[in-house]
């Protein structure tokens, strides 16, 4: 069930899942007219082919497999290219999965997940033709045609977990997160408290995260733990962990006092648009900007710019839509101060030394 | 006996055939059953007896043949249209929900009704107003698998009552009641038949089909050889028309010549399995070359006796030795090595693994023994050469060894337990119920096997819940109640009526 | 021969006729399972033909790279190796009369101790192969050997303690992985990577893992039926009152086809450690315990029939990929396929529908909740 | 389960809850009121298995019967953009799943647990197959609070002002209960599972029977399923039933096959669960989250191991019924 469509495309510009309510489409091919056909010749060099492997998990994963796979639609778009993906199911097919697009002549091909990481690396190495991106994935030592995308969680976290901070009535933060063997999980866990706290030095800030099994799939369990934070007098609960945490967004929206006494605070990607459900109570979401961060590299790539090793891409906050008129304007304006330090380097989010404990 | 009562023909089954695969089991059958009549059915294992009464029930479709209740043709489609058709069925195999409560069980398919509720109120006393004015003496309360034998099957005969059954079916019903038990039941079903009710009477004791019957149909290998009365009949007349030859009904054999003490027991004890003490300190001695029976209602810890002595229940005793060696704590491997036999009274349960061929069954004790297997490996060869020689030596009737045990019939099946026991030439034969529904021909068999394995020198402890069959073969008899052994009684001058007090907890 | 043949007698396939004697009364075992997966593939690719895919086209993809090539044979033979192993570890529990749920947690157990042998020590080739592997085997074994014990002992169900057991060890791995054995200076939850000495290499183009578990799938179709342990768990599977009444311990069986059991799922995780992950992650072992279950129930607890079961399971999974590369059908449809086979196989209306015998006997595997 | 150490153990908890709720009425009350609301889908499945086992069948496959009635439901409710009709989908895709089992295990005789590996391997792979995004729930299910008993201290808030599925759940264990024990369905019912050949000869038909009840069953797997999408999560997500089928089963077996017993079981190990994600909450000790996770499902084991021996399932179950 990908999701390809022209229209969807030509808006995903901003609105990262509108699309995703369109009628599903077999082959994951972008069929606008100005792209290559198909794959069978992409070694020429009018033809520019571009292939996406997911982590394990869909395409339509409401994260970050689909964000990237969002990047490299609008990459394509704009550069006529054409595009495919392939989702993996084992782990231990990710060479496999990879040199598929690889023996094929694709130019440029994404792995999505630091998972991938070293199937990835290996990759590299036996098609020094091809260039690799590599979502989430840190690169120790440069390879030249492989460039990692990288975020730095703990900062969007923090600067979500400051709003947070400066928002709550109650002095009560909640959190309800995936499993914190996962690193990006606990960066965004960690910043978040930490922002909280610098914030607000009252607040209490509750850090829970899912049991590893079905860490990042148990909905009902983030909204019966977010219900839970709630019932103990948290007013801000950040629900960062998949379709867990989706679950807990869902469920704050449900609560009466939603958008005007109660917020919740997405991950990720603005999930205003991923999670519809949760618009009345979505405060914002602690964003890593991947979908503009992969399509920046995949352009990249196609000029031949690879910036090979890590490229940080975009972390922050997402708008925030309807709750906009309860965010006070000196909350709004000490939040931006508090995005610059954060782009500047000049706050301290405690990460990645958090990782540690 | 009474025949002036009988009345109509209320049953009447004519050329019913029934095939299963690969056995007719009824060919061409008719019967005839007036009301008032007990009619007997008799015929060896697997002659077609229960086949042919599972299809007046409803529980069997005849391949052929017609079926007439009252005049009146019928096919039934399960047993529910022979029930509304007043024909009631007390089972060979008791078709009782252990879990259940008396009352439970005699109105499970009828209940009385408040609805959607049982009534349960009603359903306890009108059981137990059936039961009084039949004289069937159960507890409406008690769970059906915490009452002996004897009373599970009155609460069978309860339930056919309970369904206004003015034809009643019964199969084997005294198999496994006590002589005093029969003869109750005898005396009710001769009640029954007084009252109007027509009787389907199957049963492998001739004894009580001289007594009760008024006609007697015999089967053979699914064909009716022939129909008779008690009065033009005997009990040797009977078994030949069964069997086809001349029978021997009595045990031939000489009188023991008792060795060394094989089983020595002291002060034995044991629970039984909900806990209470079910044997109150043992004390006995069988020696090599001599029966010792034991005589005794069911329930009063033979079972727990059998199952001490044998290694699978915990014990504890003064002395409990085998061939001067000490068995207390052994397991049943460690016993079975010390050269004990065990006819487990419940071959279906215990004694055999249905699934598996009759050739694995003839070791299931022995697999891995030095001649069976070598180093862990199964020696096949031999295996089948020692099934081979079994089976003939035993008249185990099979198409082959490699035929699942499961498919043998039930006299056959306890053959294969009797061959797999005696073929280890045990020192120590443990049997209990070793004829157990099995037809007059094979106990003949099984009764001189144990008698020759007596005569090679094994000590034999039988326990059987069939005094005749006590009488018949010890050589010294003990009665058992309530977790004692009373008396000790030389075989010969063991009379009936004593051994009858004593079982019953009555003096001597 | 005279001994009862599991695989004829309580195990088989659903045997139309089991009058019919001569090699054409054993044929249908083969044409059954046969018959069965073909329509369930003809199912499959309705499936895919409403996707709008030529679903022969697709098939022939799917096959073509999963066994044409020999990356792609590769790769159906390492992705068998475990499920052959789990399916086994099921098998010899139901053989047993033992509803092994667990061997998701048991091949875990396995995968780690084997990793931390692989990497802990340091030791000649000849000697740490074996040792890893074995250590593998212990931890797999150990790990069923609670659900064993309770069951003898206790008598609580098996069913129940596996379930658990498989999430307290993803719990308890997902710990191992994070903390005590985690790789320094990275971020991954992982173990670092076994020595070279403990890497099982490859026989010529076939990895060793796999043809050691067809050899001990191969081991296992003689143990159960030739030896006389086999015969133990047999007799306790099939009727646990005669197994005591013939003198064998069964509560002394049940524990050892439990962890016969988990030692088996514990060698498949090993075998996944040292012959292709090279050390342990968590996340790269998900569903092949599971797997395993269909595999033995397809294989109707037939340790050597595990074999084509599984690897019939490694090349539809295996194949999935290529099907998703080049037609854009998704991989599930592979659950889908496999399902349709289980049904087919076990119900009774494929054996109707081609012998034309109403009175087809359908055969049972397990044995309730084992009691 | 032991009835005395039922009580031993009840005694204890309730001892607990009270001690807790001394100290900290609201935090008492939530973990509570999470306990509850977790067990809800465990009561619910719990029951199927507790029907069908009780009619002889074994039911493996609720998991699968559960996440295909979720879907349903799911996608049910937003097409439709009626909750109720969502439920009422979904309920009826849980007969559908009933009756493929029914015919399996009933009509063909399959072995029973091939039949429910087979619904849940069909529910992954459809599920997955025809996910789709972007479809969501037209609204909410209200929360009806009892007058009057909401106001009680402690119990009010846990058991008297919830969603109607959690009350659904609640009635239907009691409900069963007394079908169970006490009419004419259930004491037929159990003679099938125990000795169906003793329901035979008493003329109960015994696959008309199971079959019956085995589909219902299903519809209650339904409920469950539509209440972890349309109530409890709020989205269909492949797989995201999450075990909760098996562990359903385990809660079957620990309450000892009882209705009753089932959903205290239930809600305790709800409340295992929501100890659990207590403490992580307040950080009192120092330990591995993991860990803290393993608590139910450790604590289940040992409790078992405890208690254990003195209940056995229905005696025909598993077995398909063949008159001999
Ligand atoms: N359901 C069945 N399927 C196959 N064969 C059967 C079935 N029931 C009975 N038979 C076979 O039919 C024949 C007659 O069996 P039946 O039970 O009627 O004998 P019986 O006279 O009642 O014997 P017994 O005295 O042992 O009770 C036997 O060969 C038996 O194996
Ligand atoms: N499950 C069991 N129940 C009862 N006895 C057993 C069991 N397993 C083994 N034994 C007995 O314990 C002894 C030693 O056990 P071991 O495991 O070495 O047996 P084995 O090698 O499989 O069998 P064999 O002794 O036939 O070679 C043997 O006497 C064997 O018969
Ligand atoms: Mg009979
Ligand atoms: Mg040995």
């Amino acid at each position: 069930s990908s999701s390809t469509d022209e229209t969807a495309t030509e808006t995903a510009t901003e609105t990262v899942a509108e699309e995703t309510a369109v009628e599903e489409e077999v082959v994951a091919e972008d069929a606008a007219a100005a792209v290559t056909a198909d794959d069978s010749n992409c070694a020429a060099p009018e033809n520019y082919c571009i292939g996406l492997v997911t982590d394990t998990g869909k395409v339509d994963d409401k994260s970050f497999n689909q964000a990237a796979w969002e990047g490299t639609l609008l990459a394509a778009e704009k550069l006529g290219a054409f595009t495919k993906y392939v989702e993996t199911t084992d782990p231990k097919d990710y060479a496999n999965n990879i040199s598929q697009f690889a023996t094929k002549n694709y130019d440029t091909i994404v792995t999505v997940g630091f998972l991938m990481a070293e199937a990835t690396t290996a990759a590299a190495a036996e098609f020094p033709n091809v260039n690799f991106i590599g979502v989430d994935q840190f690169q120790g030592a440069p390879i030249p045609n492989v460039a990692g995308l990288v975020f730095a969680e703990d900062k969007a976290g923090y600067a979500a977990g400051y709003l947070a901070g400066l928002m709550t009535k109650t002095n009560k933060i909640g959190t309800a997160l995936g499993t914190d063997t996962v690193p990006p999980v606990k960066l965004f866990g960690e910043g978040f408290k930490k922002g909280a706290l610098d914030a607000n030095p009252e607040a209490e800030v509750t850090l829970v995260y899912h049991e590893p099994n079905n860490a990042f799939n148990d909905p009902e369990w983030g909204a019966a733990e977010s219900r839970k934070q709630l019932d103990q007098g948290a007013d801000i609960i950040f629900a960062a962990g998949g379709n867990t945490g989706n679950g807990g967004l869902i469920e704050i929206a449900k609560d009466p006092g939603a958008g005007t006494t109660v917020f919740c605070i997405g991950v990720d990607i603005d999930q205003y648009f991923t999670v519809p459900q949760a618009q009345k109570c979505l405060l914002t979401s602690a964003e890593k900007k991947l979908v503009a961060g992969t399509e920046e590299l995949v352009l990249l790539s196609a000029d031949g710019a690879l910036p090979s090793g890590n490229f940080f891409g975009q972390t922050g906050i997402a708008p925030f839509h309807d709750t906009e008129a309860a965010v006070p304007a000196d909350v709004q304006a000490k939040l931006a101060e508090i995005l610059e330090g954060l782009q500047a380097g000049t706050i301290d989010t405690g990460c990645p030394a958090c990782l540690d404990n | 006996m009474a025949m002036s009562k009988i009345g109509e023909v209320v049953l009447e089954a004519r050329g019913l055939t029934k095939r299963f695969p690969g056995v007719i089991a009824n060919e061409d059958v008719s019967l005839k059953v007036r009301s008032g009549e007990i009619v007997a059915l008799l015929g060896e294992n697997g002659a077609g007896k229960s086949t042919l009464v599972k299809m007046i029930y409803g529980l069997y479709t005849p391949d052929e043949g017609e079926i007439f209740v009252k005049g009146e043709r019928v096919k039934f489609h399960s047993s529910r249209d022979a029930i509304k058709a007043g024909i009631g069925m007390v089972h060979q195999h008791f078709q009782l929900v252990p879990v259940f409560t008396v009352a439970e069980n005699v109105i499970l398919g009828d209940e009385p009704r408040r609805w959607p509720f049982v009534n349960m109120k009603k359903a306890r006393d009108e059981v137990a107003r059936l039961a009084e004015q039949y004289g069937l003496q159960v507890d409406v309360d008690a769970k059906v698998q915490d009452i002996p034998v004897g009373a599970q099957q009155r609460v069978e005969i309860l339930k056919a009552l309970y369904r206004k059954a003015d034809i009643l079916i019964m199969d084997e019903p005294t198999a496994v009641l006590t002589p005093q038990e029969t003869n109750e039941l005898l005396k009710v079903m001769r009640g029954f038949a007084d009252s109007g009710v027509a009787v389907i009477f199957i049963t492998h004791k001739l004894r009580e089909v001289l007594t009760v019957a008024d006609t007697i149909e015999v089967l053979r290998g699914g064909k009716s050889v022939g129909t008779t009365t008690p009065g033009e009949s005997d009990q040797a007349s009977l078994a030949q028309m069964m069997v086809g030859r001349s029978v021997l009904l009595t045990v031939d054999r000489t009188p023991s010549k008792p060795g060394e003490v094989v089983l020595d027991v002291a002060g034995l004890t044991a629970d039984n399995n909900i806990g209470l003490e079910a044997l109150r300190g043992i004390n006995l001695q069988v020696r090599a070359g001599e029966i010792v029976g034991i005589a005794g209602v069911e329930g009063n810890g033979q079972r727990e006796l059998v199952e001490a002595l044998t290694g699978l229940r915990p014990s504890t005793s003064e002395k409990f030795t085998i061939a001067g060696l000490d068995a207390a704590g052994k397991s049943p491997h460690d016993i079975h090595e010390m050269g004990v036999g065990h006819v487990p009274e419940d071959r279906e349960k215990d004694g055999l693994v249905g699934p598996y061929s009759v050739a694995d069954n003839l070791v299931l004790n022995r697999f891995d023994e030095a001649e069976f297997a070598t180093r862990g490996v199964r020696n096949r060869a031999a295996v089948a050469t020692l099934a081979r020689g079994l089976v003939e030596q035993f008249d185990v009737r099979t198409p082959s060894i490699e035929t699942t045990v499961e498919s043998l019939s039930g006299g056959n099946k306890q053959k294969v337990v009797i061959a797999r026991e005696l073929a280890a030439d045990p020192q120590l034969l443990i049997a209990s119920q070793p004829t157990r529904g099995v037809d007059v021909g094979s106990i003949e068999f099984i009764h001189s096997q144990i008698v020759a394995a007596r005569d090679r020198g094994a000590a034999v402890l039988l326990v059987s819940a069939e005094l005749d069959e006590v009488l018949g073969l010890s050589d010294r008899v003990q009665v058992m109640y309530d977790g004692r052994l009373l008396a000790e009684l030389p075989g010969e001058e063991a009379d009936r009526d004593r051994i009858g007090r004593l079982m019953a907890g009555g003096d001597a | 021969m005279s001994v009862t043949d599991p695989s004829k007698t309580d195990l088989g396939f659903s045997d139309p006729d089991p009058q019919r004697g001569g090699p054409l009364g054993r044929l249908p075992s083969i044409v059954l399972p046969i018959a069965s997966v073909l329509i369930a593939f003809a199912v499959g690719g309705l499936l895919i033909w409403l996707q709008g895919v030529n679903p022969f086209y697709a098939y022939w993809v799917m096959f073509s790279t999963a066994l044409g090539t020999p990356e792609g044979l590769l790769r159906v033979m390492e992705k068998s190796t475990p499920l052959i192993l789990t399916g086994l570890a099921v098998t010899v529990g139901l053989r047993a009369g033992l509803f092994n749920i667990g061997a998701q947690g048991q091949l875990l157990a396995g995968a780690i101790g084997a990793a931390w042998a692989g990497y802990a020590f340091t030791m000649p080739l000849a000697f740490h192969i074996p040792f890893a592997m074995a250590f593998g085997m212990l931890c797999g074994a150990a790990w069923a050997s609670i659900a064993g014990v309770l069951r003898a002992y206790r008598s609580v169900s098996e069913v129940i303690t596996t379930i658990m057991l498989n999430s307290i060890a993803i719990a308890l791995v997902d710990y191992l992985a994070s903390k005590p054995f985690k790789e320094p200076d990275q971020p991954i939850s992982r173990t670092p990577e076994i020595a070279e000495t403990a890497a099982l290499p490859n026989f010529g183009a076939i990895p060793t893992g796999f043809v050691l578990a067809i050899l001990v799938a191969l081991f296992f179709g003689w143990f159960l039926m030739r030896t006389t342990s086999g015969f133990r768990f047999n007799t306790v599977g099939l009727n646990s009152n005669a197994a005591r009444y013939a003198g064998i311990s069964v509560k002394r069986t049940i524990i050892l086809a439990m962890a016969v059991s988990g030692a088996l799922a514990g060698l498949g995780g090993a075998i996944e450690t040292l012959g292709v992950t090279g050390r342990f992650e968590p996340a790269f072992n998900a569903g092949l315990g599971f797997d395993g279950i269909t595999i033995a129930l397809l294989a109707r607890a037939n340790p050597i029939a595990a074999i084509p079961a599984a690897i019939l399971v490694g090349t539809l999974r295996s194949g999935a990929a290529a099907l998703q590369f080049e037609t854009g059908i998704e991989p599930e449809v592979v659950d889908v396929i496999l399902a349709l086979t289980l049904l087919f196989v076990a119900a009774p209306i494929v054996g109707r529908f081609l012998f034309r015998k109403r009175n087809i006997k359908t055969t049972r595997v397990t044995s309730g909740w084992g009691s | 389960m032991n009835a005395r150490w039922a009580y031993i153990l009840g005694g204890f908890i309730i001892a607990g809850i009270i001690v807790s709720y001394a100290m900290d009425a609201n935090r008492t009350e939530s973990v509570l009121s999470f306990s509850l609301r977790y067990a809800v889908p465990l009561i619910l499945a719990a029951m199927v298995g507790i029907i069908c086992e009780r009619s002889g069948v074994i039911n493996i496959g609720i998991e699968g019967q559960m996440l295909m009635s979720a879907f349903a439901g799911f996608f049910g409710a937003a097409l439709t953009g009626n909750l109720i009709a969502g439920a009422m989908i979904g309920v009826g895709t849980g007969m559908i799943m009933g009756a493929f089992l029914a015919v399996g295990s009933v009509t063909w005789k399959m072995d029973q647990i091939i039949a429910g590996t087979i619904i849940n391997i069909l529910a992954t792979g459809l599920t997955s197959f025809f996910y789709a995004q972007g479809y969501v729930l037209p609204g909410v299910m209200p929360t009806v609070a009892v007058p009057l008993l909401k106001d009680i201290p402690l119990l009010g808030p846990v058991l008297f002002n919830n969603g109607l599925y959690t009350y659904a759940a609640i009635l239907i264990a009691v409900i069963l209960w007394v079908l169970l024990f006490k009419t004419i369905w259930g004491l037929r019912t159990r003679s099938v599972g125990e000795k169906p050949s003793a329901s035979d000869t008493s003329g109960i038909n015994v696959p008309r029977t199971r079959f019956i009840n085995v589909t219902l069953a299903g519809g209650i797997a339904g409920l469950a399923g539509a209440y972890l999408a349309i109530e409890a999560a709020g989205t269909f997500e492949r797989g995201f039933t999450a075990g909760r089928g098996f562990t359903a089963l385990a809660i079957m077996i620990f309450g000892a096959w009882n209705p009753l017993g089932a959903m205290f079981a239930a809600i305790f190990f709800g409340l295992t669960q929501g100890v659990a994600s207590q403490l992580q909450s307040d950080a009192v000790f120092e330990i591995p989250p993991q860990f803290v996770n393993m608590l139910p499902y450790v604590l289940t084991i040992v409790l078992l191991a405890a208690v254990s021996g003195r209940v056995s399932p229905p005696a025909a179950v598993g077995k398909p019924y063949e008159k001999d």
